[in-house]
């Protein structure tokens, strides 16, 4: 039979590579599995992906192609924000089903028909350390902020939502996606009177750096980090400085740890273990959203019964309690995200791990 | 200054130093219109620097430059044009990219009538005044006998060729004065002697000629004037005859070759 | 005959006019149409560094910056000063000529690789601007543009599009060929060659280098216009400094100087892209080798070298 | 010591030597002159080897040397003052003259030096000087002295008193005279053809890129023709 | 006054790794008047190679020297396969080539190493140094004196050696060079393998602070492209005072003006003083003559 064309464009290259690459080789990696396992609906799956190297123009580029050339039933990739909205008018106007793997509140709100997407807001990243931070007792910190989408975008959600915790923020920094350095900005954080706390939104190598450099500069605050750099590499890259850096993360990273009863604890762990036996890397959070998002697709097709575009949207927002390697989503005709703030885990690193749940000092 | 009417070009008290090298040092010197005014001089004494200062190249530390009465020193080059001042250059400076006679309608471009817009735009007055550019630049390379490689990639000329084709581009900005830096440089006599004959109409034509030049029989034939140039101070200057005959001129610049071939121009 | 086409000047158009036309006969894909027409934007801002550096032989690295100042005018304005988009294209391609104005008046003094290296950083500064100044561009994420309309007519569809910026490189090329063949072309390519010899024929070195700069900029924010009302969305990506070598490329690659040469550079560097995705990860390790052999064997760009070796067998 | 065979040579499509034969021998100065664009910088550049030879051999001591490599003709023995000075701009008077003996890197390096210098006293009070703020004449200075740091067999000077002082003229063919007293072997292409045939053992005239004639250097000074298309007389 | 000490550190830091890359450009450019865009690359082999290498289990000296090896390898080959057959082209051309050969090496790159981030173990340890009040970390001095030790070697070989004025030569007449006897060919590979060692040696030198990538070369090339004119092409002096001044630009701009423009500080810095020295600091004041 024909196969079901499924598209996606995704920054595989340039500087959001290290987010497009797992999310590239995870889809790639399920598709191939679908496809032992008979495919969809008695017929194979064909994915068709394209690189958009970070560039949003290309991105558009490849969205038409996916949907005129192509003829896609529907859509999982856009890696970045910018990307994403590049694309989301093409599908809009096609009717393909479109779950977006990129960060920004504003793919989902307002809520447009056939866009979805699979990663926590940067809101809830921002609600999860807040909350955390309120129960030991900080009132004061410091940020720094990487001028990448995902760092601005994040600081921006942060600053909304912050007076809710009655915290304040007494320093505010920001650093460049490339830079090799942070310890100017974070020197002044360090001289700044009564700060208790440092919070960097960001993601890449940015993060990393800021941990050493904070260690260097033996600043000894807590150290929150987000979401972004919720991959082991950010471990390896930090070194020993990582320790006692917090961050809020899904149930990915500490899928050993869970506890037995946790829903997400098979789901996680049989992801981990394929895409680990099949890549040789650790997984990361971002492969989850691939993950996520293609089996959100593909379940949507098989509750359908049908690769019709209008058909597999509105399979898609029914979507109810599926439990994903990033949360449990239920998707409403007013809510395409679908994951609550318990989705989210509280971690610490100690040695050199991983541990869950950091009972507060 | 002393009353007397203004020269074409006055040069008063003109100097610079590269270092503590006083390459220029207070030289003076008139030029009229139609007079064909020479420098000579060893070597690296300062003729090819007393051009740069002229014509602007340069900043002089010191001293004037009058064109037609005004004082022009210091203006930057190409306004200098706009006032009738073209020169050559010793090292070549040619337009390698460009055939010949596009070199030469280059030089016409202060006479042509064209505005950037119109350029842009590419209205019928461009054409028309392309056509006449190139037709007078036609025939200044005629003029210079080069009309036959009018098409050749300046490039691809030989030396000779392209000193005369720097004579052509420079007469292309109709100039009141003339500065010629060794045009005669790779000639052969029979081709030096039609050097001679182009700088003596150019002359006649009323353009004043400032020359620097090492071929001897050239300059003594064709001067007017002669300035002698040592060690960036003026060492003689006058008639071609008297400077030949001066005996420190003999010393340190014309030697016996020098003044024998000096001789042979006047016969 | 084919060798008199060779040299006639308004060849180039027509060959361009003639493509123009027959693409949308081979396909209607919205898809192809839409790379079409980014060939044909593309082609347009490099078009603007043909004059700059093929004409003039002055380089700029930071071209892409004048492409994200209009593109980012047409963004903004109708939003802050509620002005027509078309309007918007217009003030894009003056705000952009008045800032090349300023800048290029210090810095085209510099020369060759100096030159390069402050056109540079000028670039580096407009995408760090508009990275930064998220209040006003939306940030790294860019923003939204409002649709284009012509006279009423509002541009909207892979093919509305296609033509809209074919008529824009078409008019772009002309104008560039006019300057080619005209006194100010002359003295552009003469100022390439030797300034001392240029400013030596009364030619105003600095005024025509800053005019030369003035124009090419003026290309890129048309094009950088174009591009965000197309896609209905621009981030500050359009303004990077990998953007700056793409246009330079473009000009290389297809023939430094020729206009046409331009327009296949910027064919080459859009389509060629898309030609090697079926390869997957050795996608950029292909067109890299591509370039190098394209480089290696036509040193002169693809048009000239093509058009030597025509004109040598050719009557 | 040196035969050029039937050499041809172009620029592109453009053909400019049309088989040249000539030779020249040991101990002899050979004059090379023609009008503009004969063809005589080309073929001086083919025997250096920086213009390729379309056809025909060049024998240099017997052995053929059109196909090496400019460099391993230095190393044989060939050296050149070229057309347009062609001197290092950015480097230093000394730096230049010492970058002539690249490959005679000997114990005579240094009298060399000083043989230059005594030639050129105005070169030994510019040696810290970058070369490009020469005046043209000494610049000529400077590579023909940079020609000389090579101690070759054969000297290939490319109009050498272009742009020099009558006086330096006088000096510089002097000092080709004193070369070939002690066993250098030089072809001389001039402008200053009655000067150049005055010195030469022999000469050849080129005209379009073929020899026309050739003689002793005191035969083609009275040649009716030579006067008067050369020698302006 | 520790602030303003621990934003020395950290410039110097930068701006040495910065100053290593421009001398890398400086050699090329020395032999051939041309920018080579893959410098950047080297760096990144370095850096990239040293990880691999470390990862399969050799030493660091080791694992550090192979892939040094490995970049004058692919430098060498960069000169023999793309360069040299283009010989005689423009240097536009030439430049085009490496850019080519820039987007090559990433794309080979991200094929045999990977698309993460890495890091290498600081080579005397994590325990910063303090000094006055700020903290230096063992790696700097690492970079710092590499970077001495680098730009001391060069200026022996370029103002001592007549191999070294060689190169000056071939870069100023390629023409003379050739007929003084230079072997033309052999001086440009030469300069491309040193190059090559010169990056990829600040590529394992500045990994422990900078991390790396199969795509950093990008960014280093623009910084030390910046460095290199900044201290005037073609002047390792030059090259390394550009590179320091670039480094310190940058972090009191972040640490007195503004974080998110300091990039824009230190370009402005850097039109600022090419407009006063347009051949940059040491570029010398050499008037055309005419
Ligand atoms: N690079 C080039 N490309 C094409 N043609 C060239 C090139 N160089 C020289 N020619 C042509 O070759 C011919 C011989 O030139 P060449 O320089 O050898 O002459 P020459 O005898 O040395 O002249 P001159 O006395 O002016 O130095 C000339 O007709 C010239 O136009
Ligand atoms: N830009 C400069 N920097 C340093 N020295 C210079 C510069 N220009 C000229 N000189 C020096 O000034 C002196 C005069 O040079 P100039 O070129 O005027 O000599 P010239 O009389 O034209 O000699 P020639 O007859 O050889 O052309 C020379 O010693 C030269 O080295
Ligand atoms: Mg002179
Ligand atoms: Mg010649």
């Amino acid at each position: 039979a024909d196969p079901i064309k499924i598209g996606s464009v995704v920054s595989a290259t340039g500087p959001s590579a290290f987010l497009g690459d797992p999310e590239a080789r995870t889809l790639k990696l399920y598709v191939e599995e679908l496809n032992k396992k008979g495919g969809l609906l008695g017929r194979p799956v064909e994915l068709v992906l394209y690189d958009d190297g970070g560039d949003a123009n290309k991105a558009r580029t490849f969205a038409t192609r996916l949907v005129e050339d192509d003829k896609v039933v529907a859509m999982v990739g856009g890696t970045s924000t910018g990307a994403t909205m590049a694309m989301i008018p093409v599908f809009e106007e096609a009717g393909i089903p479109f779950v977006s793997l990129a960060g920004g509140i504003e793919i989902v709100e307002p809520v447009r028909a056939f866009v979805f997407k699979t990663p926590h807001t940067d809101k809830t990243a921002c609600q999860k350390i807040f909350e955390d931070m309120k129960a030991r007792g900080i009132t004061k910190i410091g940020m720094i902020s990487g001028t990448d989408g995902f760092g601005k975008s994040m600081r921006n959600q942060c600053l909304k939502v912050i007076s809710d915790y009655a915290i304040t923020v007494v320093a505010d920094e920001t650093y460049g996606a490339t830079d090799s350095d942070m310890t100017p900005q974070l020197n002044k954080i360090k001289n700044t009177a009564g700060i208790q706390a440092v919070l960097n939104p960001g993601f890449g190598q940015g993060p990393a750096i800021v941990t050493r450099n904070f260690a260097q500069l033996g600043i000894g605050l807590p150290l929150y980090q987000s979401h972004g750099v919720a991959s082991k590499s950010f471990i390896d890259l930090a070194g020993p400085a990582a320790d006692g850096v917090r961050l809020p993360a899904p149930a990915i990273l500490v899928g050993d740890k869970l506890a037995a009863s946790d829903k997400q604890k098979p789901v996680v762990a049989e992801y981990k273990a394929s895409y680990e036996k099949a890549t040789g890397q650790p997984v990361s959070t971002f492969g989850g959203y691939g993950f996520d998002g293609i089996q959100l697709v593909t379940k949507a097709i098989e509750k359908a019964k049908s690769a019709d575009p209008k058909k597999i949207r509105d399979a898609l927002e029914g979507t109810k309690d599926y439990v994903g390697v990033t949360g449990v989503y239920t998707f409403t005709p007013t809510d395409h995200l679908g994951l609550g703030t318990d989705s989210f885990r509280m971690l610490e690193i100690r040695k050199g791990d991983w541990v869950l749940e950091a009972p507060t000092r | 200054m002393n009353g007397g009417p203004t020269s074409l070009l006055d040069v008063s008290d003109i100097g610079i130093a590269f270092g503590g090298l006083k390459a220029v040092d207070r030289v003076s010197f008139k030029v009229e219109a139609g007079q064909v005014f020479s420098i000579i001089g060893p070597n690296g004494d300062g003729k090819t620097t007393l051009f740069n200062l002229v014509t602007g190249i340069y900043r002089a530390s010191q001293g004037k430059v009058r064109l037609a009465g005004e004082d022009i020193t210091g203006l930057a080059p190409h306004l200098l044009v706009r006032r009738g001042m073209a020169r050559t250059f010793q090292n070549l400076q040619v337009f390698f990219r460009m055939s010949a006679v596009e070199n030469v309608m280059v030089g016409c471009h202060l006479s042509e009538r064209t505005s950037f817009l119109a350029d842009l735009l590419g209205l019928p007055a461009v054409g028309r005044q392309n056509r006449v550019t190139r037709e007078r630049a036609m025939e200044l390379l005629d003029k210079v006998g080069l009309a036959p490689l009018a098409d050749a990639s300046a490039g691809a000329l030989p030396y000779g060729a392209l000193k005369r084709l720097e004579i052509a581009r420079a007469l292309a900005a109709s100039p009141k004065i003339l500065l010629l830096d060794e045009p005669a440089a790779g000639c052969n006599p029979v081709e030096t002697e039609a050097m001679d004959h182009l700088i003596a109409d150019i002359a006649r034509s009323g353009v004043a000629v400032v020359l620097i030049e090492h071929d001897m029989k050239l300059v003594m034939k064709i001067s007017d004037r002669v300035l002698v140039l040592a060690q960036g101070r003026p060492l003689a200057e006058g008639p071609p005859r008297a400077v030949r005959d001066n005996p420190d001129v003999i010393a340190a610049y014309l030697g016996d070759h020098g003044a024998r071939e000096a001789d042979r121009a006047h016969g | 005959m084919l060798g008199k086409a060779l040299r006639a000047r308004y060849t180039p158009l027509l060959v361009l006019a003639a493509l123009m036309v027959l693409v949308p006969l081979v396909s209607t894909s919205s898809f192809h149409l839409r790379v079409a027409a980014l060939v044909w934007i593309f082609a347009l801002a490099a078009l603007g560094l043909t004059i700059l550096m093929g004409y003039a032989g002055q380089v700029s690295l930071g071209h892409a910056g004048f492409l994200g100042i209009g593109a980012y005018t047409v963004a903004i304005s109708p939003v802050r000063l509620g002005l027509d988009p078309l309007l918007c294209l217009v003030l894009g391609a003056a705000v952009a000529g008045l800032v090349a104005y300023a800048v290029g008046r210090p810095i085209l003094r510099l020369k060759g690789y100096y030159l390069a290296i402050a056109t540079l950083g000028f670039g580096v500064i407009v995408a760090l601007v508009l990275h930064s100044e998220a209040e006003i561009t939306g940030g790294p994420d860019g923003m939204a543009v409002s649709r284009l309309s012509l006279f009423g007519w509002r541009v909207a569809g892979a093919t509305s599009w296609y033509w809209v910026t074919a008529g824009a490189l078409l008019v772009g090329a002309l104008l560039a060929l006019n300057i080619a063949a005209s006194p100010t072309g002359r003295a552009l390519r003469a100022l390439h060659d030797s300034e001392v010899a240029a400013a030596g024929t009364g030619i105003d070195v600095a005024s025509k280098k800053l005019a030369a700069f003035v124009v090419a900029a003026v290309y890129a924010a048309v094009a950088g216009g174009l591009l965000a009302a197309m896609n209905g969305l621009i981030t500050p990506e359009a303004a990077s400094f990998s953007h700056s070598i793409e246009l330079v490329a473009m000009v290389i690659i297809g023939g430094l100087g020729s206009v046409f040469g331009t327009v296949v550079g910027a064919a080459f560097l859009v389509v060629l892209p898309q030609m090697l995705t079926a390869l997957q990860e050795y996608e950029q390790a292909v067109l890299g080798l591509l370039i190098m052999v394209f480089m290696i064997f036509l040193p002169q760009g693809i048009v000239p070298s093509i058009r030597a070796y025509l004109m040598e067998r050719l009557p | 010591m040196l035969t050029v065979e039937g050499v041809s040579s172009a620029y592109g499509r453009i053909s400019v030597l049309h088989e040249v034969w000539l030779q020249v021998k040991a101990g002899e100065i050979v004059a090379l002159v023609g009008s503009n664009g004969a063809g005589k910088t080309t073929l001086l550049r083919t025997l250096s080897g920086v213009q390729p030879a379309r056809a025909g051999r060049i024998l240099f001591e017997g052995e053929p040397i059109e196909r090496l490599e400019p460099h391993k003709r230095v190393m044989r023995g060939i050296s050149q003052s070229p057309e347009g000075r062609q001197v290092f701009g950015p480097l230093t008077v000394e730096d230049n003259l010492r970058l002539g003996a690249y490959r005679r890197q000997d114990a005579g390096t240094r009298g060399r030096l000083d043989h230059v210098y005594g030639l050129f006293p105005v070169l030994a009070e510019k040696r810290k000087i970058a070369a490009m703020s020469l005046s043209g004449g000494q610049q000529q200075m400077l590579a023909i002295g940079r020609a000389l740091m090579a101690a070759p067999k054969l000297l290939l000077l490319d109009e050498p008193s272009l742009g020099l002082a009558p006086l330096l003229v006088d000096q510089i063919l002097a000092a080709v005279r004193a070369l070939r007293a002690e066993g250098l072997t030089v072809l001389l292409v001039e402008q200053n053809a009655s000067a150049a045939l005055a010195i030469a053992d022999r000469g050849y005239v080129l005209e379009t890129g073929r020899v026309v004639m050739e003689g002793t250097g005191a035969a083609l000074l009275v040649d009716p023709k030579v006067r008067a298309a050369y020698l302006g007389l | 006054m520790s602030e303003f000490l621990q934003l020395v550190f950290s410039g110097l830091t930068v701006g040495a790794i910065y100053a290593l890359i421009a001398l890398g450009f400086t050699l090329i450019y020395n032999a051939s008047d041309v920018i080579n865009f893959a410098q950047g690359d080297f760096v990144m082999i370095g850096g990239m190679g040293t990880v691999f290498l470390m990862a399969s289990g050799l030493s660091l000296p080791l694992a550090a020297l192979i892939a040094v090896v490995a970049a004058v390898g692919v430098g060498l080959l960069l000169h023999r396969l793309a360069i040299e057959p283009a010989r005689g082209a423009s240097p536009v051309t030439l430049i085009m080539i490496t850019i080519g050969a820039s987007i090559f090496i990433k794309g080979v790159a991200q094929i045999v190493f990977d698309k993460q981030f890495h890091s290498l173990p600081a080579f005397s340890g994590d325990a910063p140094i303090p000094i006055g009040g700020a903290t230096l970390l063992p790696q700097s001095l690492w970079v710092l004196g590499t970077a001495i030790g680098l730009v001391v070697a060069l200026y022996l070989f370029l103002e001592h050696t007549l191999v070294g004025k060689g190169l000056l030569a071939t870069a100023a007449n390629r023409l003379a060079a050739k007929l003084v006897g230079i072997n033309v060919t052999l001086i440009l590979a030469m300069a491309f393998g040193l190059s090559a060692a010169i990056g990829a040696l600040a590529g394992v030198v500045a990994t422990p602070i900078t991390l790396t990538r199969y795509d950093i070369g990008t960014l280093f090339a623009l910084k030390g492209f910046a460095a290199a004119m900044l201290g005037g092409m073609g002047n390792p002096l030059g090259a390394v005072v550009g590179g320091l001044l670039i480094g310190l630009l940058e972090t009191f701009g972040a640490g007195y003006v503004s974080s998110t423009y300091k990039d824009a500080v230190a370009f402005l810095m850097i039109l600022f003083v090419l407009f006063f020295l347009p051949r940059g600091l040491f570029g010398g004041r050499s008037v055309e003559r005419v």
